[in-house]
């Protein structure tokens, strides 16, 4: 295993990270073969080319490589995948799948699952677990966007509730990431000194970004959903009757 | 379903004939009015409670002003003086704020919903007894001269016994953890009336804006109060037993506390500001005339604030040494809330413009919330940005800040919601002259105390000393701080004088008499003691204003649904969550001593505990045990239907995912998850910031870990089954089955050492959470198993049933995550 | 409330009345106590308000002068500057001194009502040049006792003589 | 150095004039968040005023504009601001001398160069004129926060961390500082003093807390030194020379020369050291030190002689 490379390289240093593009003809197969579905089965066409780009530039641009180097970047690849690229994939083309709650305990497991270190370190030495890792994460979510905007308008609570549960275990998972004493993957113990950082900075700030960025995105969300719902039923106003 | 004309104990024929409307809504007279359970009554009892608290702890504040007039002052010596300090905060915060505004929600909602009551009256008045309880408690503490002194947030070390002995921090953490039964009670309550009982038509989002702040605040209270909750417990216990949980040299942690009270205290500041904020928007618009604007902008915001202030809770801590890294995240987060506040203040300033409106006393105070609040939250973005928070946190710059928010944006909308209230209380007017007065004492005397606190802060002075050396910079601040608290103390004299003078003194309040558009005053204020005789169809969120006939008509003429009392029973319509259209007749409870009695046993137990009574004490929770169960034990009615005027047949407490019981079942779930996740947080935190000691006490029993899970999943299974079966000896096997999970998970915990270190003490307060679900489960289902074989229930009357399938489900999913966190440590791939 | 509206200039303008307020006792609040007119002219209108307070509290005048006060009169003694001087030595972490809020001290005698006293100690007559003597060094004069020998000097034990006997010559 | 006390001292605590590098780039945060909160503050209540006046419903674009906008763009520039701020006086200098500052109950134990020879003194902390130095703050029973208004902001002392900060002193002169966080009965009386010396002095005041204490050279002050080795003050109170050791109590080989006693509370003098001998849990309830109210008087001058001797 020692010999093994992972899927993005080995961590790159700051200046060589721009260079690091990654068209790994598998991954651009898959990618052709997720904007093929996309272009066949999409409900509406903007937001599925919104969120097609924008897997394609979290795996194929030099954040990949530099998700070797900080764990911060693998955090904020995760974090712009599953709450910016799902949602907007669910709205082009919803899945069909299980209640919110279920699906969201699922994908809470799985987000903890993928950011602790046994698995995590896994993913590092094998490519099919780390692939297994981005399309789990990538499906849990794409799932539950799916249910939570087709649940809005007929079952807000489990919607609330649902969401409520995804945020919190966020909280949770980045509160335990940005409080821990010693850093929790060995990976990364030297790689990310290139970038003036220590490991237990570097993961502080991968905490920081999952609980600051990570429950901003959950507020738009919910500030977005509330707003659908009332540009669905807004009722007629009126004034008192003048004496 | 069974026909309603089904023999059923308790409601033959003979009563449907003998009690009209007003007979089956009577208030017991005289001091059977104690054993009312109707919400005015309870609301009314919250609310004044609440006032004599903010009364107390007022006095308190002035007594500290007075401490600090001069320097080196010698009125109180620094035991009373922190004494009084800390009683000053909590009471304020645990006593005042938070149940007087669950009393005003508990006694507006029915009636600016369309409800004849609350869905569970008898568990709202129970959490009323709890309050009165747990602050007797608390104020018991004064009476044995051990008043709490550790100042309102009881920080760890300084808390636990090395460092306060005596029984002072024992009465401030069993009192308040009483008290807060009745907020996270009464929050279900409110869930379970908001989305359950509103009048026909009234969809979500035709909501009067009251109920939805109270609906977002009632879902943080379940969910903020369980880390402070938890955190007493572990106090409480560290206290008592002493189990390291914030003891470094066993691997616990004194910040624990810190997260733990701050992931419950920040949310703690918008649970009170949601609902006060919720009463402007309820006053603003009568007095301007017009609806509020910007309805859908005003809930998203305040959805969003409710969501936001979970993820806050760290900047209250930015001085003890947090990674610098993430310190500008937090402060990048802490101002976000910036956005939903500023959105709801736009929404009333754009409400404002929309007409003149009347400046009347209600008005006056709205302005001074619109003034002080901003002041408030401008301090609170300053305070955000981390250099400047190191040198204003625990000075009087933050003692400035809070009041400015908490008096601002709560003290001022709640007493213009008296006057425009008590009318609805009394039948009387409140005075115009004698409010401008007490508006305008307390609004330039809160000024003058407060506005140069920011001042002394930044000249720095800490907080919470009771002396100071004269001559370096601050005497003069605060010999004028303690002259704006009397002239602030004048204000609310003046504004008490005159709720208790308008009994006698106030001119007869005429119907609607602020020509307001919701249905609160659909009655004419003299207190009839019960709602609407028949509820009424509404079309928008303004009735009055859009239904003129509501008011042209004698308001006990009213048309709508469920004319008077047609079986001599307390009834109300309950209604699709969603939608608002009728779904089901909510049968409601008669005046019983039960929920007295309940909480009073309850209050024994808490008590003996605090005397270190223990025999006592179990003997209080068997008796509420027993409570609860005579509580609960009456015919279930559930599967008849009721044929109403006009909406066609009705079902009488329907068993589904809409019924009431079933919200009330998901709100406690939200609780019993958010108290487990707490517990989690506490294991894992601990795990993280003191790795060194996971394995120093001993580790887990994977096998009995094994056991519970496969318990736990087969309870939930049968569980389920026995919801389509309703079989005794399904309800046994739950029991059974819930019971084995509990033990076997004593015996998983049992090889770890809970006094070796402080990890190893919070995996058994995990395995203790649980198996207290457990408990609960078992003690349910012998409860239904015995129903059964009395013949108290007959087949499909399955509500308790299905309830109980997501309470276990949840139990068992709690049993895996508990699984994982006891197999983890032994697991090398984890660490 | 059915009146017609207030005009919202009353409202506008009481409240810019308190910002001005509040801004004027901000800024006045953080003038330094030396430099601060305000604060000078209240203190010189105080000191006049004492004035006459204590010739009216001397009641009509006797004719035979008062004996007692003139026994009690320190020679060059200032009984504002005995006051800071207390402070300044320590003097209130044993005695109780009615007058200086820090002196709170239970380790000696409380100094209320000094002037009445006959003995200073029970070695020296309580008579203004034994005070001051004593204060410039108890041990001299009673070799067992814990008061130490403050380094006090003999203008600021005339000073302090001067202010302990304020403290209740009449009562 | 032994100058009068910051008691005596207008503005011996404030944030307002600014002594170290962190309370100044903080003040410049402050006074430029203060107006900018006073304009926007303006801005609303104008707003109201206007809203106030008109008569017919207004756009929705006002809640986009006041609700969001405007509190985006105003966030954004404090966020910005802040950090920039934070990143200058935020950081912690590993090369800088390093002085351990310990919270108790309710004193402050100091340690210059705990590395090296560990050089002890109590309630005075001395910092060298424009040299950054680094506190390492910890705590020996509850919480604690150390806080010099004029030289940064506060940093808390938490059972079982070490929170670390850099300062840097730009004037000289005596500054006071207090415990922030609430830790019991005398929380109040839990101050000390800061003072700041060119490098010249600063190297002098090292050189003292490395030489012995100074030596009782008359009667009085050997009896008292008697006095203080006899009656058990060295089971916590260390004197260099003389007795050495506890560290339970403040160490005293320069308690006379410190300008306050009694953690920056009182005026030091043989009168104030007197009294607190003799009534300590008078003078500062809660405190561990018992009082010696059983010494002789004698005994009590000779002692509280000696302490004041010791410079």
């Amino acid at each position: 295993m020692d010999s093994y490379i992972p899927f993005c390289g080995t961590p790159p240093v700051p200046t060589e990270l721009w260079t690091r593009w990654q068209f790994d003809p598998v991954l651009l197969a898959g990618l052709a073969a997720l904007g093929a579905v996309l272009a066949f089965k999409a409900r509406s066409r903007t937001p599925a080319l919104v969120g097609w780009s924008l897997v394609v530039l979290l795996f194929v641009s030099p954040l990949c490589a530099a998700s070797m180097a900080l764990f911060s970047a693998r955090v904020a690849q995760h974090l712009l995948l599953t709450l910016v690229a799902a949602p907007v994939l669910a709205r082009a083309m919803p899945l069909r799948g299980p209640d919110v709650l279920p699906v969201a305990c699922v994908f809470t497991a799985l987000f903890w699952v993928w950011h602790v270190p046994g698995p995590y370190a896994a993913t590092l030495q094998s490519d099919l677990v780390y692939w297994l890792m981005h399309l789990s994460l990538l499906g849990a979510a794409w799932l539950l966007w799916s249910s939570v905007l087709s649940a809005v308008a007929s079952r807000p609570d489990t919607v609330v509730l649902g969401i409520a549960l995804s945020a919190a275990q966020m909280s949770l998972l980045s509160a335990l990431l940005v409080f821990a004493r010693d850093p929790w993957h060995g990976w990364h113990m030297l790689s990310t000194v290139p970038y003036g950082l220590s490991p237990l900075a570097d993961q502080q700030l991968a905490g920081g970004i999952m609980w600051v960025a990570g429950g901003a995105l959950m507020l738009v969300a919910v500030a977005a959903l509330v707003r659908l719902v009332f540009r669905a039923q807004d009722g007629p106003h009126y004034s008192a009757p003048s004496a | 379903m069974i026909d309603a004309t089904a023999d059923r104990p308790r409601q033959g024929p003979v009563l449907e004939e003998l009690r009209t409307y007003e007979e089956a809504w009577a208030t017991p007279p005289g001091w059977r009015r104690l054993s009312s359970v109707s919400h005015r009554v309870v609301g009314q009892r919250f609310i004044v409670t609440g006032l004599v608290f903010f009364l107390i702890a007022g006095f308190l504040a002035l007594l500290v002003r007075t401490q600090l007039i001069v320097p080196e002052n010698t009125f109180l010596d620094a035991e009373t003086y922190n004494q009084v300090f800390t009683m000053h905060g909590t009471l304020m915060m645990f006593l005042f704020a938070i149940p007087i505004l669950e009393g005003f929600g508990v006694y507006l909602l029915p009636l600016m919903l369309g409800a004849r009551d609350l869905v569970f009256p008898r568990l709202g008045a129970f959490g009323y007894w709890c309050y009165l309880f747990g602050g007797l408690i608390v104020l018991a503490s004064f009476v044995f001269d051990a008043a709490p002194d550790g100042g309102w947030f009881m920080y760890t070390p300084l808390s636990t016994k090395e460092f306060t002995p005596g029984l002072s921090a024992d009465f401030w953490l069993i009192g308040i953890t009483f008290a807060e039964i009745a907020s996270v009670t009464a929050a279900v309550e409110l869930i379970a009336a908001i989305l359950c009982t509103r009048a026909p038509g009234m969809s979500l989002t035709k909501m009067p804006i009251f109920a939805w702040y109270m609906l977002v605040t009632a879902f943080m209270i379940t969910v903020g109060f369980p880390p402070l909750i938890v955190g007493s417990i572990l106090l409480e216990v560290e206290r008592l037993i002493g189990l390291p949980f914030f003891d470094p040299a066993l691997g616990g942690d004194p910040l624990l506390w810190q997260h733990l009270f701050w992931l419950f205290g920040h949310p703690e500041v918008y649970i009170i500001f949601l609902p006060a904020a919720g009463m402007v928007a309820t006053m603003l618009p009568t007095f301007v005339g017009k609806p509020l604007f910007g309805y859908g902008y005003a809930v998203a915001a305040v959805v969003t604030m409710g969501f936001i202030s979970f993820g806050l809770w760290a900047h209250h801590m930015f001085a003890t040494g947090l990674p610098t890294i993430t310190l500008t995240l937090f402060s990048a987060a802490s101002t976000i809330v910036t956005i939903p506040t500023g959105v709801q203040i736009f929404c009333f300033i754009l409400t404002l413009a929309q007409k003149r409106p009347r400046l009347t006393v209600p008005m006056h105070f709205i302005l001074g919330f619109l003034f002080i609040f901003v002041i408030g939250g401008l301090t609170g973005v300053m305070l955000a940005a981390v250099p400047f928070n190191w040198q204003a946190h625990d000075s009087y710059f933050v003692v400035a800040h809070l009041h400015y928010v908490l008096i601002g944006g709560m003290v001022f909308p709640l007493i213009g919601a008296f006057y425009y209230w008590t009318p609805h209380f009394t039948g009387r007017m409140m005075s115009e002259r004698l409010g401008k007065w007490a508006f305008w004492l307390m609004f330039s005397g809160f000024h003058i105390t407060f506005f140069l606190m920011h001042i002394t802060g930044l000249r720095g002075m800490p907080r919470r000393i009771s002396t100071y050396p004269a001559g370096i910079g601050w005497d003069r601040l605060n010999l004028l701080s303690t002259i704006g608290s009397y002239i602030l103390a004048a204000g609310v004299v003046v504004f008490v004088w005159d709720f208790i003078a308008h009994r006698w003194r106030g001119p007869l309040a005429p119907r609607n008499p602020w020509k307001a558009g919701t249905l609160e005053w659909l009655y004419p204020p003299i207190a009839p003691g019960h709602n609407f005789h028949a509820i009424p169809r509404v079309h928008s969120r303004e009735p009055l204003w859009d239904q003129p006939d509501l008011l042209e008509n004698e308001a006990h003429e009213t048309r709508g649904l469920l004319r008077d009392a047609p079986h001599g029973r307390r009834e109300t319509v309950g209604c699709h969550p969603l939608s608002g259209e009728p779904l089901q007749i909510v049968r409601l409870p008669h005046p019983t001593w039960i929920p007295l009695l309940t909480a009073f046993a309850v209050a024994v137990s808490f008590s003996a505990v605090l005397a270190s009574l223990y025999d006592i004490a179990a003997a209080g929770a068997v008796a509420a045990l027993f409570g609860f169960a005579a509580w609960a034990w009456e015919p279930s009615e559930t599967g008849q239907t009721i044929t109403t005027n006009d909406e066609g047949t009705l079902p009488v407490d329907v068993a589904s995912r809409l019924g009431h019981t079933h919200i009330a079942i998901i709100g406690t779930l939200m609780i019993m998850v958010a108290l487990f996740a707490s517990v989690l947080f506490a294991v894992m935190f601990l795990w993280n910031v003191q790795p060194e000691f996971t394995r120093l006490a001993g580790d887990p029993d994977l096998f009995w870990t094994s056991i519970a899970v496969a318990c736990g999943l087969g309870m939930s299974l049968v569980a389920w089954l026995a919801r389509s079966a309703p079989m005794a000896v399904l309800d046994l096997a739950v029991a059974l089955l819930a019971g084995v999970a509990g033990w076997a998970l004593y015996q998983a915990v049992l090889p770890t050492d809970p006094m070796a270190t402080a990890l190893a003490a919070t995996l058994w307060v995990m395995a203790g959470f649980i198996g207290t679900q457990q408990f609960v489960l078992l003690y349910w289902s012998l409860f239904l198993a015995l129903r059964k074989v009395s013949g108290q229930v007959a087949a499909g009357q399955i509500v308790p049933e299905i309830n109980r399938v997501p309470y276990a489900l949840v139990t068992a999913g709690m049993l895996i995550a508990a699984a994982v966190v006891l197999a983890a440590p032994q697991l090398e791939v984890l660490k | 409330m059915q009146g017609k509206p207030v005009v919202p200039l009353t409202l506008a303008g009481v409240a810019a009345l308190v910002l001005v307020a509040i801004t004027l006792v901000s800024v006045w609040s953080l003038a330094h106590p030396q430099r601060d007119p305000v604060g000078n002219a209240l203190a010189a209108m105080g000191a006049r308000l004492d004035g006459v307070r204590s010739w009216y509290a001397q009641g009509p005048v006797e004719a035979s002068p008062d004996w007692q006060a003139m026994r009690l009169n320190v020679p060059g003694g200032d009984a504002a500057r005995g006051r800071l001087a207390m402070v300044e030595y320590g003097c209130g972490a044993c005695h109780v001194i009615p007058g200086v809020a820090s002196a709170r001290g239970t380790v000696g005698p409380s100094l209320d009502g000094l002037a009445r006293r006959a003995y200073i100690a029970g070695v020296l007559t309580n008579a203004p040049g034994d005070l001051t003597r004593w204060l410039m060094n108890p041990p001299l004069f009673s070799p067992e006792t814990a008061m130490p020998n403050l380094g006090v000097t003999e203008a600021d034990a005339a000073d302090m003589a001067a202010y302990l006997y304020t403290l209740g010559p009449d009562a | 150095m032994n100058g009068p006390s910051t008691l005596d001292t207008y503005g011996s605590q404030t944030s307002f004039s600014s002594a170290g590098t962190g309370a100044d780039a903080t003040l410049v945060l402050t006074t430029a968040m203060s107006v900018a909160a006073a304009v926007i503050f303006l801005l609303v209540m104008g707003a109201v005023w206007l809203a106030w006046r008109r008569d017919r419903p207004g756009s929705v674009w006002w809640i986009w504009g006041g609700g969001v906008i405007l509190p985006v763009i105003a966030l954004g520039t404090l966020v910005v601001a802040s950090t920039f701020t934070l990143a200058a006086i935020g950081r912690v200098d590993d090369g800088a001398p390093v002085i351990e500052v310990t919270g108790h109950q309710y004193w402050w134990d100091i340690v210059h160069d705990p590395e090296g020879r560990a050089l002890r003194d109590a309630n005075e902390i001395v910092l060298p004129l424009n040299i950054p130095v680094t506190l390492s703050l910890k705590t020996e029973d509850v919480i604690h926060s150390f806080w010099v208004p004029s030289i940064a902001g506060k940093m808390d002392m938490v059972p079982g961390r070490i929170n670390r900060m850099t300062v840097t002193a730009t004037e000289a002169g005596r500054f006071r500082g207090q415990c922030a966080e609430f830790c019991g009965l005398s929380h109040p009386l839990m101050a000390f003093e800061v003072v700041v010396l060119p490098q010249a002095e600063y190297d002098a005041y090292l050189e003292d807390l490395r030489s012995e204490a100074r030596d009782a050279d008359t009667a009085q002050l050997a009896r008292g030194r008697d006095v203080f080795l006899n009656e058990g003050c060295i089971a916590c109170h260390a004197i260099r020379g003389v007795a050495e050791g506890a560290r339970l109590g403040p160490d005293l080989s320069r308690i006379g020369a410190r300008a306050t006693l009694g953690a920056g509370m009182w005026r030091m003098n043989v009168g104030n050291l007197a009294g607190w001998i003799a009534d300590v849990q008078d003078m500062k309830p809660g405190a561990q030190m018992p009082s010696y109210n059983h010494l002789s008087g004698p005994d009590l001058r000779a002692v509280a002689h000696y302490l004041a001797s010791l410079k």
